[in-house]
């Protein structure tokens, strides 16, 4: 039964030559559908990928931003460049070939030798693992990757939410463009999203609420509240105009606000920066946490939508 | 050989795919396309990798650290798209200009 | 973001009274669900309690957001919900093995056509659940609702006709319609 | 300044108080000019209190968290990344107070330059102050999208397509350092330098991690070959975006290649890191020479300011060949003066040609004069920043030329002398360009918009730190020395090219004298240069 | 035993009507076609593995859990088909005839 | 940032700082000054010129009764910026500040009604304190920073008239003075690398560094001599001071006598004499070509004078030639020779500015600019034609006339020297001086006049001119005639120089 245990190898190995196909296909596809549909399959493949690694943090997030939020840009985007771009001339669009050649050949060689570098690296090594799991009792949530997210290295969260909130600025101040169009939704789109909005808010707090002990977390949570948001804007919602001014931007940056907020109140106490006390660790992960999906969420949406309001 | 390092090795060949998209195609929604693959490419790679100890729980710092490269990624195509899309209301082009001096 | 989407204001008289009894009935609904997500742990509970509150006022608002076409709003009849459920789920197990059975004959026992279907019931969450239930019944599948069904049918002989009759009563039985 | 606070406390503010800022000018657009200007200068504040501390009580580690590397993240700070926070708080003080007059007549532009500067801060800032690899990784990616957001703000289709490919360079940079921060987690398990800089060995993997992150770096840098992005995008910015990108933005990534490469890469020895200097070094000069002759090509103001930098960042790299074999490290001194020198020339020079720009309602060169000669403050402050980009005395810029070419003498390396010379006669060749045609007039008969006196006197005076900055060092040297971040193993090469010189005196006690005194008296050598330097751990 | 036996037959069913789905997918010759497999005979297979796996779930709520995630499926799965068709009749795709 | 004093330095550190405060704070006043402010503007600048005048005077009493003045500004560790009065630094300080105040006054009643005062008399007197710099400065480095200072502040005086030539003077002199900047910064890093000091002693301080680096010391030599040579206007690297002559004649004046030219020659007596050492030059073989080429220069210069119509042109080839005799002075290796080159630093200045100050109002009060225009000028203009031919004579080297001292000293260094061809040069220099000279006072003072002038200006009355124009070029042409009359009394140039040689260079 040898051949059983060279299985799961088997798998593996068709996965990765399906990552590589997709990839291919999605960047040399003719079509800009096409490529980008085969981009979101990517994403997915991926995501079955970081299952096989034991990443289901990844796959989650890969999924829902990687796939699920990149794909929707890039559609989004697709659809404002129509319908001048849906006929592409594949040779206009591509370096020539008297360049692609030696590029081409210039890649490989440099990649067979980062190829032979992680060849190396394949020495079992625990990395931090062990660290972690010695201070997990310290950290205030159970589970590592949301204790190294959002206290050992929560430094980087933080200013991870920042990036987003500073994308959807450098969006907003690029942005010409009008809002998404105001025509009537699909009627049956425009049930799907009622139904659903609802209940991704209580799939997001679902996903803050486990992510201190299984995979899951704000950045999740916050995708699935974001596409929350997009789909109620689908289905016809606005915001009032009193709304878009300050609450919105209020909740946009409560995220980061929060975050910095805590990590900086706990110094009054004594603690070092972002360093929480004692006991609250837990409630404070938790209270950055709801803010952080609330602006994620938010920002998301709202470069989805992409017009200012 | 076991399933970590194929697919190390796959985030490898990613990078070099997205490398060559992103050198070769000039309408500007395929090079972002390009820079996902290379950041997918690095992920694998980076987080791939965490797995290495046999049996062990993968190391957590690793997925940490791509589940913020992660949102970045995404805080970044957002705003090339942006970009992509403001460059064609102004210009009409979807592709940078070869020699940008003079516009 | 659903806690600061508000509702244009309605021009027309806020149902009061019937947004109440729409709200209680999703609050119960959504925090069972809850319950369910985070398989009963004591801690989540009260975690969950903003979340619930919010998500069923949001789906309260949505029901009762004003819409040009949207017919006058009255709660669902529990009974006749019931029997819609009953005659789904043994429409859609029908559906499944005839799709089944299709796919494995050989040659493909196929005579689609797109066919058109006048709706009786008013435009809204009843016509809209009518198109979806529409495509998970055996051999139909709806295309366009507007004032009218289209409907691809997999057999343009079968009896769909009657069958998108009994499904269009049921509905309207459960929206307590007049004339259903 | 009373030390009611750390050195921890000062680095906290000097992250948080602009990224605070960032946020609430974004809620509240209308007060953003007077928050910015609030916390521009109580960053300042904030970085003089650092540098207080710095010299009170030597190198700063923060733990964030209190976990401590290599689990959690480690802010660090050194004389190096304090005369950078300097340099930048300088030049971040005079954007801000310059920024209000330009935007008055773009407001729409004026509402998003601030919370998006505000974040570059926080970015530059923040990266001058991590030690954690990962964490500057993430530092570098708010610099980058900030700045391109920046760079596209005046919306022109010049600037968007400036903008878009800044963008997408920046992110091929960082994407190209994450692959090697992957390889050095994996290859020796933190992403601490100084824990790293320990472990780190001679390899594939560090050297690897060495290439495709010096690659990144450079690229973001825009050293030559990889300055293509820069002139479009420093051109067509708005004026005090394109001081802050020229000034700043390519410091910060120079600084952390410089960081790597100190506390890395250098003592690996082996093939690879003797020839990569020489490489820098070459680029560096190519670039000095090519950006010089573009600069002085081009007709437009800004332009020629923008090439200007692609020459200024050659010099930066003309120290990679010369540094190792010094101890004491005059090279990496002589970089880090060009480098602050350059920070606030270079952001006088763009605000000056900004302030030109709007009077004139344009920025070709030939016909300025009337413009030049209305705002002779502005004239003053891009000549005199010019004069420390040319090397003149006393500048900032002549001192770092003057220690490059000590350097470079004392070594042998003509080459490098010739082409540090030849780029401060270029230099002038360009600055005067400009003055020449200011003092001619010409018939046409310009009425400009007026230009708000803070806008000319924020480039005035940041011009005079410039010029000032020559006279820095006896404060600046005993600076750098907290945490002495230039020590490092002396390369074995570099020993014997001392003796093959032997040139010095030893009862001179250069820097590289003093070593030649302690290995022939094996005494300590205490003289004049020394007292200044005082003993380096 | 005699739950867990109802359980096995019932996942085996879902995987049968999963697999004629497939076939289906396959076989049938244009868009609409394919669109009543799948959304016909994936979702009763779906639902049948779910039943099947309620009756091994440890608890009401992972039961529960199990149902809500077959509900939203079908909703999703009726609404994705009827945007599907409908955009196939707004590209004027005639159904196939015999 | 204030100049920090050192705490340790005697007392008399303010007054370097103040002779370059006399002209650096009036200067960056008059920056903001607008145009119309004529007299506050007139007042600052006589005001600075009269303090630093009697500063100098000052120092130059004391440091006869041997006093020190030094102040110091640390730059790097190890290296200062330090200005330090000696006897030598004196004898070019005061002859700046003397013929500044002239200029000063001269240049108030030239530029009279012209655009941009306020920028003009803002560089002047910056120029001013960048020359005073170099007079003062205690070592290279300082010297060096004057000296790039010099070449800023005069390229706006010589674009000043903001025409297209002008730019383009100004770009020749530019290119002209900063790769020359280069060099001297590359000889001074050189120096500095190998001899860890650039302080000016009196000796020099490179005599360790012969046995070793006797190449790159000339190397170091040449790169020093040829960034200096520039503004000192040695041949090949003259061409820029003909072109510069579109500046204002008070531009010119400055250039030729006060500041440009006078730096390039003191920094040559600077690098042979207190970098090098004249003996250790000597020994390195360097002084004899620079005597060669200082020898060549005269001669080409006095050769070019002689075909230029243009008035100023002429006068600027002249300068060209009489600088060198300075370089051929310093270069011939003997205390009477150093005494002859340090004496015509004053005299040459002294008599080229009454030229140029004559040139200029011929130019301002009839718009005469050939010399072919010239004819029996000296009938409408006396005052300034008797100037002018005092000049020519002391240019020519006819006694009393200062000019005779110093060739005549030069004569006999060479002599000393046991050198005979450097006499040949001066008497062919001399007949060359004569020959394009001569012929303009022949036709100044014995041809008839024209029937009109080419551009005449009406100064009310009989007035030759006006009077702020008149009143410097007689002062100037007095003075070279008392301090060649009166050369051996005390403080005056002569024996001054004689002083320095005695104190400072051939100490026994």
């Amino acid at each position: 039964m040898a051949w059983l245990s060279l299985l799961p190898l088997a798998i593996d190995l068709v996965l990765a030559l399906t990552l590589l196909w997709l990839a291919w296909r999605a960047l040399t596809s003719p079509d800009l559908f096409r490529a980008v549909v085969l981009f979101i399959a990517l994403g997915l493949v991926l995501g079955l990928v970081w299952v096989r690694l034991d990443a289901v943090d990844i796959a989650l997030a890969e999924i829902a931003l990687g796939a699920g939020v990149t794909g929707a840009l890039l559609l989004a985007a697709l659809a404002k460049l129509q319908p001048a771009e849906s006929q592409t001339d594949e040779v206009a669009m591509m370096a020539p070939i008297a360049l692609r050649l030696p590029i081409a050949l210039l890649l490989i060689a440099l990649l067979t030798g980062l190829g032979l570098v992680v060849w190396q690296l394949w020495v079992p090594a625990p990395g931090l693992s062990n660290l972690v799991d010695a201070r997990l009792d310290e950290a205030g949530v159970a589970y590592p990757v949301t204790a190294v997210l959002l206290n050992f290295r929560g430094y980087d969260t933080l200013l991870e939410l920042a990036v987003l909130l500073l994308a959807l600025i450098g969006v907003w101040s690029l942005s010409t463009a009008p809002h998404l169009g105001d025509e009537e939704p699909e009627p049956a789109l425009a049930a799907l999203s009622r139904l659903l909005a609802p209940l991704m808010i209580l799939v997001a707090a679902y996903l803050v609420w486990v992510g201190a002990y299984a995979p899951g977390g704000a950045f999740q949570a916050g995708s699935v509240l974001g596409a929350a948001g997009v789909l109620l804007r689908l289905s016809g919602w606005r915001l009032s105009l009193s709304a878009t001014g300050w609450p919105l931007r209020l909740v946009l940056v409560l995220g980061v606000a929060v975050f910095a907020f805590i990590g900086l109140a706990v110094i009054g106490f004594g603690q070092p920066l972002l360093g929480y006390p004692q006991g609250w660790a837990k409630p404070a992960i938790l209270t950055i946490e709801l803010a952080a999906t609330l602006s994620i969420g938010a920002i998301l949406a709202a470069l989805f939508i992409g017009g200012r309001p | 050989m076991n399933s970590v390092l194929v697919f190390a090795l796959a985030g490898v060949g990613l990078i070099g795919l997205g490398l060559y998209g992103l050198l070769v195609q000039r309408h500007l929604l395929r090079k972002v396309l390009a820079f996902n693959v290379i950041s997918s490419g690095i992920f694998l790679l980076l987080a791939g990798l965490a797995r290495r100890a046999p049996g062990a729980e993968p190391d957590p710092v690793p997925q940490a650290m791509v589940l913020t490269g992660i949102v970045v990624a995404v805080a970044a195509t957002a705003l090339a798209l942006a970009m992509m899309l403001a460059l064609r209301s102004a210009t009409g082009r979807t592709r940078l200009k070869d020699h940008g001096d003079e516009d | 973001m659903p806690t600061d989407q508000q509702q244009t204001i309605a021009e027309t008289p806020f149902p009061a009274g019937a947004f109440a009894a729409a709200l209680a009935w999703r609050l119960f609904v959504f925090a069972l669900l809850w319950w369910l997500l985070t398989s009963g742990q004591q801690a989540a509970a009260l975690f969950g309690v903003p979340f619930v509150a919010a998500a069923a006022l949001l789906s309260a608002l949505a029901r009762f957001r004003p819409r040009a076409d949207a017919a006058t709003l009255s709660p669902v009849a529990p009974l006749s919900l019931l029997r819609l459920i009953g005659f789904f789920l043994w429409h859609s197990l029908l559906g499944g093995v005839d799709v089944a059975l299709r796919a494995f004959r050989h040659p493909l026992p196929l005579q689609p056509d797109l066919i058109d279907y006048p709706l009786r019931l008013p435009p809204g969450p009843a016509t809209v659940l009518m198109s979806g239930l529409v495509s998970l019944m055996p051999g139909t599948l709806s295309v366009i609702c507007e004032d009218h069904l289209r409907v691809h049918v997999l057999d343009r002989h079968g009896h769909w006709h009657q069958d998108l009759e009994r499904l269009e009563r049921r509905i309207g039985a459960v929206y307590r319609l007049a004339g259903f | 300044m009373p030390m009611l606070l750390s050195g921890a406390d000062w680095a906290t503010a000097l992250v948080f108080v602009p990224l605070l800022a960032a946020l609430a000018c974004f809620l509240v657009p209308r007060a953003a000019g007077w928050l910015g200007l609030l916390a521009a200068l109580l960053i300042l504040l904030a970085t003089l209190g650092l540098v207080q501390g710095l010299l009170a009580d030597g190198p700063l580690r923060v733990a964030v968290g209190g976990w401590g590397a290599p689990l959690g993240i480690d802010l660090w700070a050194d004389g190096l990344s304090a005369a950078l926070l300097l340099m930048t708080s300088l030049v971040g003080l005079g954007v801000s107070v310059y920024a209000p007059g330009y935007f008055a007549a773009h407001p729409e532009q004026r509402r998003w330059f601030w919370p998006l500067w505000l974040l570059l801060w926080t970015a530059l800032n923040g990266l001058y102050l991590s030690a954690d690899l990962f964490n500057l990784y993430v530092m570098l990616e708010v610099l980058g999208l900030s700045a391109a957001a920046l760079t596209a703000l005046s919306g022109s289709a010049t600037a968007l397509n400036a903008a878009m490919r800044y963008l997408l360079v920046s992110l091929l940079g960082s994407a190209a350092y994450l692959l090697g921060v992957a390889l050095l987690y994996h290859g020796y398990g933190t992403v601490d330098i100084a824990l790293l800089g320990e472990r780190i060995e001679a390899g594939a993997v560090a050297t690897t991690a060495l290439l495709v992150m010096s690659t990144g770096l450079l690229l973001k840098t825009a050293l030559l070959p990889f300055h293509f992005w820069l002139p479009p995008a420093h051109g067509s910015a708005p004026a005090p975006v394109s001081a802050l990108l020229s000034a700043l933005v390519i410091k910060a990534s120079f600084y952390l290649l410089l960081r790597l490469w100190l506390d890395l890469f250098s003592g690996l020895g082996g093939l690879l890191s003797a020839l990569l200097p020489e490489l820098l070094g070459l680029l560096g000069a190519a670039a000095v020479l090519w950006g010089s002759v573009q600069a002085l090509r081009q007709r437009r103001l800004k332009l020629l300011i923008a090439y200007s930098t692609v020459a200024q960042i050659g010099y930066l790299f003309l120290a990679f060949p010369l540094a190792g074999a010094q101890v004491n490290a005059l090279a990496w001194r002589a970089v880090l003066y060009l480098a602050l020198a350059h920070g606030l020339a270079k952001a006088a020079m763009f605000l000056s040609a900004g302030s030109l720009l709007q009077f004139a309602g344009h920025d070709r060169i030939a016909d300025l004069d009337r413009a030049v000669q209305r705002l002779p403050l502005t004239l003053t402050a891009f000549v005199l920043g010019g004069i420390s980009i040319m090397g003149l005395p006393p500048s900032g810029g002549f001192v770092g030329k003057w220690l490059l070419l000590e350097s470079a003498f004392t070594q042998g390396r003509w080459g490098l002398a010739i082409v540090v010379l030849l780029g401060g006669v270029l230099a002038a060749g360009y600055v005067f360009k400009v003055v020449g045609y200011a003092f001619t007039p010409t018939e046409i008969a310009q009425e400009g918009e007026a230009v708000p006196l803070t806008m000319q006197w924020s480039a005035l005076l940041l011009a005079f730190g410039a010029i000032l900055l020559g006279f820095s060092a006896p404060w600046l040297w005993p600076l750098l020395e907290v945490g002495a971040p230039f020590m490092q193993p002396v390369a074995e090469i570099g020993m014997a090219a001392l003796k093959e010189i032997g040139a010095i005196p030893a009862a001179v006690v250069t820097g590289s004298g003093m070593l030649e005194a302690e290995i022939l008296a094996g005494s300590e050598v205490g003289t004049g240069r020394e007292t200044w330097i005082g003993a380096a751990p | 035993m005699l739950v867990s036996l109802l359980s096995v037959a019932l996942l085996v069913a879902g995987a049968v009507f999963f697999l004629a789905g497939t076939l289906g997918l396959l076989r049938f010759p244009d868009v609409y076609t394919r669109l009543h497999a799948l959304t016909k005979a994936d979702n009763l297979g779906l639902g049948l593995m779910v039943l099947g796996l309620m009756l091994q779930a440890e608890s009401l709520a992972a039961a529960g859990k199990l149902l809500f995630i077959w509900l939203l499926l079908l909703a999703a799965s009726a609404t994705a088909g009827q945007l599907v068709a409908s955009w196939a009749q707004g590209k004027g795709i005639a159904p196939w005839r015999g | 940032m204030m100049p920090t004093i050192d705490a340790a330095l005697p007392p008399n550190a303010w007054l370097p700082l103040l002779v370059l405060a006399s002209s650096l704070l009036p200067g960056l006043v008059i920056f903001f000054l607008a145009e119309r402010r004529y007299w506050t503007r007139t007042l600052l600048n006589l005001a600075g010129s009269l303090v630093k005048l009697m500063l100098v005077g000052a120092m130059l009493w004391g440091v006869f009764h041997q006093q020190q003045y030094a102040a110091s500004l640390p730059l790097l560790p190890g290296l200062d910026l330090v200005l330090r009065v000696r006897p030598l630094s004196l004898l070019f300080l005061a002859l700046s500040a003397g013929l500044w105040l002239l200029t000063t006054l001269y240049a108030i009643g030239y530029l009279e009604d012209s655009p941009n005062r306020s920028r003009f008399f803002g560089f002047f007197s910056l120029c001013v304190t960048a020359t005073v710099g170099v007079a003062m400065a205690g070592n290279l480095l300082t010297f060096l920073l004057f000296f790039e200072l010099l070449t800023l502040t005069t390229y706006p005086l010589v674009v000043h008239r903001g025409t297209e030539e002008a730019r383009r003077a100004g770009q020749i002199y530019l290119a002209h003075t900063v790769i020359a900047g280069a060099l001297l910064l590359a000889g001074t890093v050189w120096l500095y690398t190998l001899a860890g000091t650039l302080t000016f002693t009196t000796q020099g301080f490179v005599a360790d560094l012969v046995e070793g680096h006797r190449w790159s010391l000339i190397a170091i030599f040449v790169l020093l001599i040829i960034g200096v040579g520039v503004k000192a206007a040695l041949v090949p690297l003259q061409s820029w001071l003909p072109r510069a002559m579109v500046a204002p004649a008070p531009v010119s004046a400055l250039l030729h006598a006060v500041a440009v030219v006078k730096a390039g020659a003191f920094g040559i007596v600077l690098i042979v004499y207190d970098v090098f050492g004249v003996e250790v030059a000597a020994e390195l073989g360097v002084t004899k070509p620079l005597a060669l080429v200082a020898a060549f220069t005269i001669l080409y210069g006095s050769l070019r004078a002689l075909f230029q119509d243009n008035l100023k042109r002429r006068l600027a080839f002249s300068t060209v030639s009489q600088v060198s005799y300075i370089v051929l002075g310093v270069a011939i290796v003997g205390p009477l020779a150093t005494v002859g080159g340090l004496v015509h630093l004053v005299h040459q200045g002294v008599m080229k500015i009454t030229l140029f100050f004559c040139a200029g109002n011929l130019a301002e009060t009839l718009g005469i600019h050939q010399v072919s225009e010239m004819n029996g000028v000296g009938r409408r203009m006396p005052w300034t034609m008797l100037a002018f031919s005092i000049g020519v004579f002391g240019m020519i080297g006819l006694p009393p006339v200062a000019g005779f001292i110093s060739k005549w000293y030069l004569g006999l260094g060479a002599l000393e020297a046991g050198l005979h061809w450097p006499l040949f040069v001066l008497a062919g220099s001399s007949l060359l001086n004569a020959a394009y000279f001569l012929p303009i006072l022949h036709r100044a003072w014995f041809c008839e006049p024209p029937e009109a002038w080419p551009e005449e200006r009406d100064f009310g009355g009989k007035k030759e001119t006006a009077w702020l124009l008149l009143l410097p070029p007689l002062v100037t042409a007095a003075l070279s005639l008392l301090i060649g009359l009166f050369a051996s009394m005390p403080f005056t140039p002569l024996e001054w120089a004689r002083l320095i040689a005695e104190r400072e260079f051939y100490q026994p």
